[in-house]
């Protein structure tokens, strides 16, 4: 186990790297910056751009930046965002635990919905229910988030007002305690809906098909050979090998708890990272943009290395290799 | 020598019945699966709608008259018109084309980066399969929407003109994407090394061209085809994404993404629903005949694995 | 004679697949006594696995469906009793063991756990004194170190311990049957050896009855009392295994005596049947055996025959021994 | 040309077993340790043994399916491991090799008349035109139909498949077939049939075989000679009438022993091995059968016994014999 552990951190170092060079050059190659857009306001003259840009060390070969920036990183500053005037660290750090909120709650309830109605579609293939749940699953998959997004709101909101416009409390509300708290939650019902419903698809699909291949398997069959009761061969025999692969795919979920949700929280006006991370594209507030996409990046890798630990802990074939 | 009674009985029996390639069975299966059917028929329907539909229509040359904006829908403009008065109807047809083009022609750099890379990766296996492994890793790590729109973004700065600007998102949303189906061919080409078939094809001496082409391509191409259905159905959902975002498909060329970016101005959203509302019931009807069309080949091609 | 333990009558197991119905099992009809080995011999395709899962009543619905017939278990038909019954049943009076070791055992729980569970499910026995049992019956089943190996998992052990296991755990509860489905097919010759062997062993000790499940004749001479041989869903001979080898009667029972290589008893040249096994969906009303049978009358290729007694204790269905059939 | 077609010399295929951060090679599989023998134009050599014993991949390495890791395979006196590529493609129709596996041994979307004649065209040992005759004449010679020529491997039965490897393999006239336990998925009727079919073509054409197997009843009927294999070394090899009537090693006798005779008047006083195969990765030290032999003596455990001649063609591997 720790010799799988010590094996994936090194093969990662040369996917980090690969990375930030992608991410660097995607960023610094772009043809304008944060200084052409200031060129737009009027007494800016030509010396004072050259100025800021020497300032950010900007005019220097490309390589020195991408050293200099990677040298930053490592020590954890990621550099100063544009459009806050505050340090990326502490932009990310304020938006993201709004993403974070969301992502914490569609994750449970994604996972609770998806296994239970998964597991049941596979036990009754071949019947109504079973097509109704594909059905359902493949529009899940299909729907554009965007336009969920939108019709939710337009349904909800608009047209019937349960639910309110958007943001994450009612416009100048000093509310405190439980009283913000229920705020909140009015607030952030409409974007855990949608992004369940958007992500639920092909969990579901993920949690039948599993089943479906471990029902098949011989062991199920010598289970039920033993005379154990239904209950038993299908939670404890057939459940705990189905649920293997999955485990892999929970730890993958982790980087999206960060990432937020780009358009709902854009649809639905919703403060988090996801927001200011578009509106930083918007403003090409480049810095932040590096910042959060190598945070992401560091995340993902971090997340693959920990799925394979978790699986091997699981699993007790590959445990005591 | 190997003629007697019983074979012969056997033979008879066995000759009415026609050779039944593997293609032409997997199409019996596909055409008996109702859903795979029903996504058939939905997806031609949309490919008629986008690309005969407009010819049907009657107000293909009507130039832009403030004067019937935003009309709600009626007998002449069943899907009402937009704020430059243009029919809203002949708009979605309009822009069914584009989508549907900007989905093909995404799958197929998929296809094309994804499918060779993977081949390569897996046949010639070591050096070469480690490269291009790592650099799917160093893809897959970067996550995909924050990239995509930074890459609009960029888009609109380098000002390409919006005819041009489409190819260009369609090599985008095909570079994004075409790591998964470069491990999947990989794997399958490393598990086809495996069978005795090939092992056999050694033996008899075959040159390499002939294992490839002959023998490992064809035992691929289900998968590839799979792959590029879902790659399809996929990349109109990034494009549309990216076009509502503004950064995608940009005016004067219509898509449906961009079509519901009109949604974005609140008083549309609101109240002319008509606006934004069709061209999106459009990609979600497009996007599920698709992958229902995909599932129906995967299964098809493979019967063993039960839905 | 001891009582019989268990009699199929008529049984009919069919499979609703695309390409048609299968009738796997076709109006089958033997039975087994009390402390006999019967051995259901027969190619693959006969429908010797499904008789036995019909047993069980461990076919899956859809696509299979046990049509018709009766099997009598201790006089009481088990098709017509009740699931939760035919539970208590399974694993605890019938048990059974299959082909497969490598992937009969669950991958992620222990060796120990999967041999408690059906003592814990049919005995009154605590978690303890089920560990206790646990270990004694692997050292039955002659493994050493039994209470290392009780917490090991299945990939640890060989294919020859894995089906040792299986077998523990078949006899957990005493059962009254084992069913053995090809225990030694998938097992190298010197381990299937040891076992058979340890099969006949616990046979004798526990006085149980064994329906053993093969295709090898070898294995048949080996270890039956008593030899039932099906060709296409149907019984078409049984009799005692001496008078089986000795003085087969059905053509298709004799193709099979000539056509396996014998160590020892070499011929020049092997005897052929010809042709192959039919295709299971559309078996018409003739003998299926008749389109591969050197002896094929016309009237074989036109109706099904009986399964008629032939001799003291033997049954044939073959239109040859039909006139004969009163003896 | 002197009659011995092949010799195999001091014969070696080792895997590396790799483990530890960087992969390192920490041991090998031995799978085959050093085999030698001769063979004779239209003999049929078996190569006996349990699994894990190596035959196959002796089989493989012998045709140079497998590299070698030392030795010779001397074909016709030419080492077929020295030859570059090109020497090596134009040998290969003269040694060829008929896989066990019915279902995974054909590409199930190649047309059977295709897959038979396909190589005789890429060889250039006929042209185009005259290729679909050559298929139809050697699928007549191995009991197939002409209409079979355009079928697909998914619409034949296990048996008819065997019959089209032997097809394959029988168009480019070679003189030497491997046969990898050709039979040994096949019921005994269908069995049968293709051992028949193999020894008339072995009369017609003066084949050399090397037959492979697990099943010790075949083998005594289609070999001429025998050689028994456990975990990678020949232990005995012999005539086979010498073989089956006076074998000597003590696991030739167990296994001899251990095969279930159809004939229940014979009773007869079987020897059980202790035990289990020892894994190929590490074996015993010594004599590799000393932990299940009933005989072994101390000298077995430390020793290994040298492979010496103890008659008119019966070499064995034993210190006690």
């Amino acid at each position: 186990m720790k010799q799988l552990l010590i094996r994936r951190l090194i093969q990662s170092i040369p996917t980090l790297i690969g990375a930030s060079i992608l991410v660097f050059l995607v960023f610094t190659l772009a043809p304008g910056d944060f200084v052409t857009q200031m060129s737009a306001d009027a007494n800016m003259t030509q010396e004072r751009l050259d100025e800021i840009r020497a300032l950010h060390g900007l005019d220097q070969p490309l390589y020195k930046q991408y050293l200099t920036w990677m040298g930053n990183l490592l020590t954890g500053n990621f550099g100063e965002s544009v459009l806050h005037r505050q340090p990326v660290t502490s932009v990310i750090n304020t938006f993201m635990w709004n993403s974070f909120l969301i992502a914490i709650i569609v994750l449970v309830l994604q996972w609770i919905i998806a296994s239970i109605v998964g597991i049941m579609a596979a036990l009754r293939q071949y019947s109504i229910y079973d097509s109704a749940v594909t059905l359902i699953v493949f529009m899940a998959m299909s729907f554009p988030s965007f336009f969920l997004g939108l019709l939710m709101l337009k349904f909800f909101a608009v047209d019937y007002q349960i639910f309110p416009l958007g943001g994450m409390r009612s416009t100048g509300s000093t509310l405190t305690g439980w009283a913000d708290f229920w705020d909140v939650m009015k607030h952030l019902a409409l974007p855990v809906i949608v992004l369940t419903l958007l992500n639920i698809g092909s969990l579901t699909r993920y949690f039948r098909t599993n089943m479906l291949e471990v029902i098949r398997q011989d062991y199920v069959r010598t289970a039920r050979a033993k005379g154990l009761k239904e209950r038993v061969v299908i939670f404890k025999h057939a459940l705990r090998n189905a649920l293997l692969p999955l485990i892999t795919l929970f730890a993958l979920e982790i980087p999206g708890l960060f990432s937020g949700a780009i358009i709902t929280e854009r649809i639905f006006n919703w403060p988090g990272i996801g927001r200011v991370v578009l509106d930083g594209i918007f403003q090409r507030d480049y810095p932040l943009l590096m910042g959060f996409t190598m945070l992401l990046v560091v995340l993902t890798i971090v997340a693959n290395i920990l799925a394979d630990l978790m699986y091997g802990v699981a699993d007790p074939r590959v445990r005591n290799r | 020598m190997s003629h007697n009674i019983a074979d012969v009985q056997v033979e008879l029996k066995a000759k009415k019945i026609k050779p039944d390639s593997p293609w032409r069975s997997a199409f019996r299966r596909l055409f008996k699966n109702k859903m795979a059917l029903a996504g058939m028929i939905v997806l031609t329907l949309m490919f008629l709608f986008s690309f005969i539909g407009p010819y049907f229509s009657s107000h293909l040359d009507a130039k832009i008259s403030v004067r019937n904006a935003n009309l709600p829908p009626n007998e002449t403009h069943w899907l009402g018109t937009d704020k430059l008065g243009r029919d809203v109807l002949l708009r979605t047809m309009e822009a069914g084309r584009v989508s549907l083009l900007v989905g093909i022609v995404a799958a197929s750099i998929i296809v094309l980066v994804g499918g060779t890379l993977g081949a390569i990766a897996g046949y010639y296996g070591r050096f070469v399969d480690s490269v291009i492994m790592r650099l799917a890793d160093i893809l897959y790590a970067i996550p995909t929407l924050p990239i995509l729109v930074a890459l609009g973004a960029i888009l609109s700065d380098l000002k390409f003109p919006p005819d041009k600007r489409i190819y260009l998102v369609m090599f985008i949303v095909g570079m994004i994407a075409w790591m998964s189906l470069s491990r999947l061919v990989r794997s399958q080409v490393l598990s086809l090394k495996e069978q005795e078939f090939m092992l056999a094809n050694e033996v008899l001496g075959l040159r390499d061209r002939r294992k490839i082409f002959r023998h490992l391509l064809p035992n691929t191409v289900p998968i590839i085809i799979v792959a590029a259905t879902l790659g399809v159905a996929n990349s109109i959902l990034l494009e549309s994404t990216l076009s509502f975002l503004g950064l995608g498909v940009v005016p004067p060329t219509p898509s449906w993404g961009q079509m519901i970016s009109a949604a974005n101005n609140m008083i549309d959203f609101q109240n002319r629903p008509w606006l934004w509302v069709p061209p999106g019931v459009c990609i979600l009807l497009t996007v599920v005949s698709i992958n229902f069309i995909g599932d129906g080949l995967r299964d098809a091609f493979d019967p063993k694995q039960k839905r | 004679m001891s009582s019989t333990l268990v009699e199929f009558r008529n049984l009919k197991t069919y499979f609703y697949t695309e390409a048609g119905v299968v009738q796997a099992v076709n109006d089958v009809s033997f039975s087994i006594r009390a402390g006999e080995t019967v051995c259901i011999v027969g190619e693959s395709g006969c429908g010797k696995s499904i008789t036995a899962m019909s047993l069980m009543r461990l076919i899956a619905s859809p696509p299979g469906k046990i049509v018709g017939g009766e099997i009598l278990f201790e006089g009481r038909d088990l098709l017509k009793i009740k699931e939760s019954e035919m539970r208590m049943i399974r694993g605890n009076e019938i048990a059974m063991i299959f082909q497969e070791p490598m992937t009969s055992l669950n991958p992620v729980l222990t060796v120990g756990d999967q041999i408690m569970e059906p003592l814990i499910e049919h005995t009154l026995l605590s978690k303890s004194e089920a560990r206790k049992k646990a270990i004694q019956l692997i050292e039955q089943v002659g493994i050493p170190r039994a209470d290392q190996i009780i917490d090991s998992y299945p990939h640890e052990l060989s294919g020859g311990m894995r089906q040792r296991i299986m077998i523990a755990i078949s006899l957990s509860c005493d059962p009254k049957l084992l069913i053995a489905d090809e225990p030694t097919t998938a097992l190298d010759v010197t381990i299937q050896a040891q076992i058979l062997d340890l099969l006949r062993q616990l046979k004798k000790d526990r006085n149980m009855s064994l329906m053993l499940i093969t295709h090898d004749l070898g294995v048949v001479a080996e270890m039956a009392d008593y030899v039932v041989v099906m060709y296409a869903g149907k019984v078409i001979e049984e009799g005692p295994v001496k008078e089986i080898f000795k003085n087969p009667r059905h053509p298709y029972t004799k193709g099979l005596l000539l056509a396996k290589p014998v160590i020892g008893q070499r011929k020049e040249r092997l005897f052929t049947i010809p042709g192959q096994v039919p295709n299971p969906i559309g078996l018409g009303e003739n003998c299926h055996y008749s389109d591969r049978c050197e002896h094929a009358m016309d009237i074989c290729r036109a109706s099904q025959p009986a399964l008629q007694k032939d001799g003291a204790d033997s049954k044939v269905a073959c239109w040859l021994y039909e006139g004969e059939g009163a003896k | 040309m002197s009659d011995v077609i092949l010799e195999v010399k001091d014969l070696k295929k080792y895997f590396p077993i790799r483990s530890g951060v960087f992969q390192r090679t920490i041991g090998h599989v031995k799978a085959v340790d050093q085999i030698s023998f001769t063979m004779k134009r239209g003999e049929t050599l078996g190569l006996v043994g349990e699994s894990g014993c190596g035959k196959s991949t002796a089989g493989r390495t012998i045709i140079r399916l497998y590299d070698k890791t030392e030795g010779h395979v001397l074909y016709n006196g030419r080492d077929i491991h020295q030859l570059p590529p090109k020497e090596l493609r134009k040998l290969r129709p003269k040694m060829q090799y008929v896989f066990q596996d019915p279902f995974s041994s054909l590409n199930p979307r190649v047309k059977v008349g295709e897959a038979i004649g396909e190589a005789v065209v890429d060889h250039g040992l006929c042209s185009k035109a005259e290729i679909r005759e050559k298929v139809l004449e050697v699928l007549n010679i191995c009991g197939l139909a002409p209409y079979h020529y355009d079928r697909y491997p998914h619409e034949f039965s296990g048996g008819q498949r065997q019959r089209i490897g032997i097809a394959r393999a029988l168009i480019l006239q070679p003189d030497f077939i491997v046969l990898d336990e050709p039979v040994s998925a096949l019921d005994v009727s269908i069995q049968a049939q293709i051992i028949n079919l193999l020894s008339d073509l072995q009369q017609q054409q003066n084949l050399t075989y090397l037959f492979i197997s697990h099943d010790l009843s075949v083998v005594e009927h289609i070999c001429s000679s025998v050689a028994v294999m456990y975990l990678g070394s020949i232990v005995e090899m012999a005539s086979r009438d010498e073989l089956f009537k006076n074998p000597l090693h003590p696991y030739t006798k167990a296994l001899l022993s251990a095969v279930p005779i159809p004939d229940p008047t014979i009773t007869r006083e079987r020897i059980f091995l202790k035990g289990d195969i020892p894994s190929p990765a590490n074996p015993p030290q010594g004599c590799k059968f000393h932990t299940r032999c009933p005989v072994a003596a101390d000298r077995c455990r430390t020793e290994v016994p040298v492979y010496r001649e103890v008659g008119p063609e019966h070499h064995v591997a034993c210190h006690l014999v």
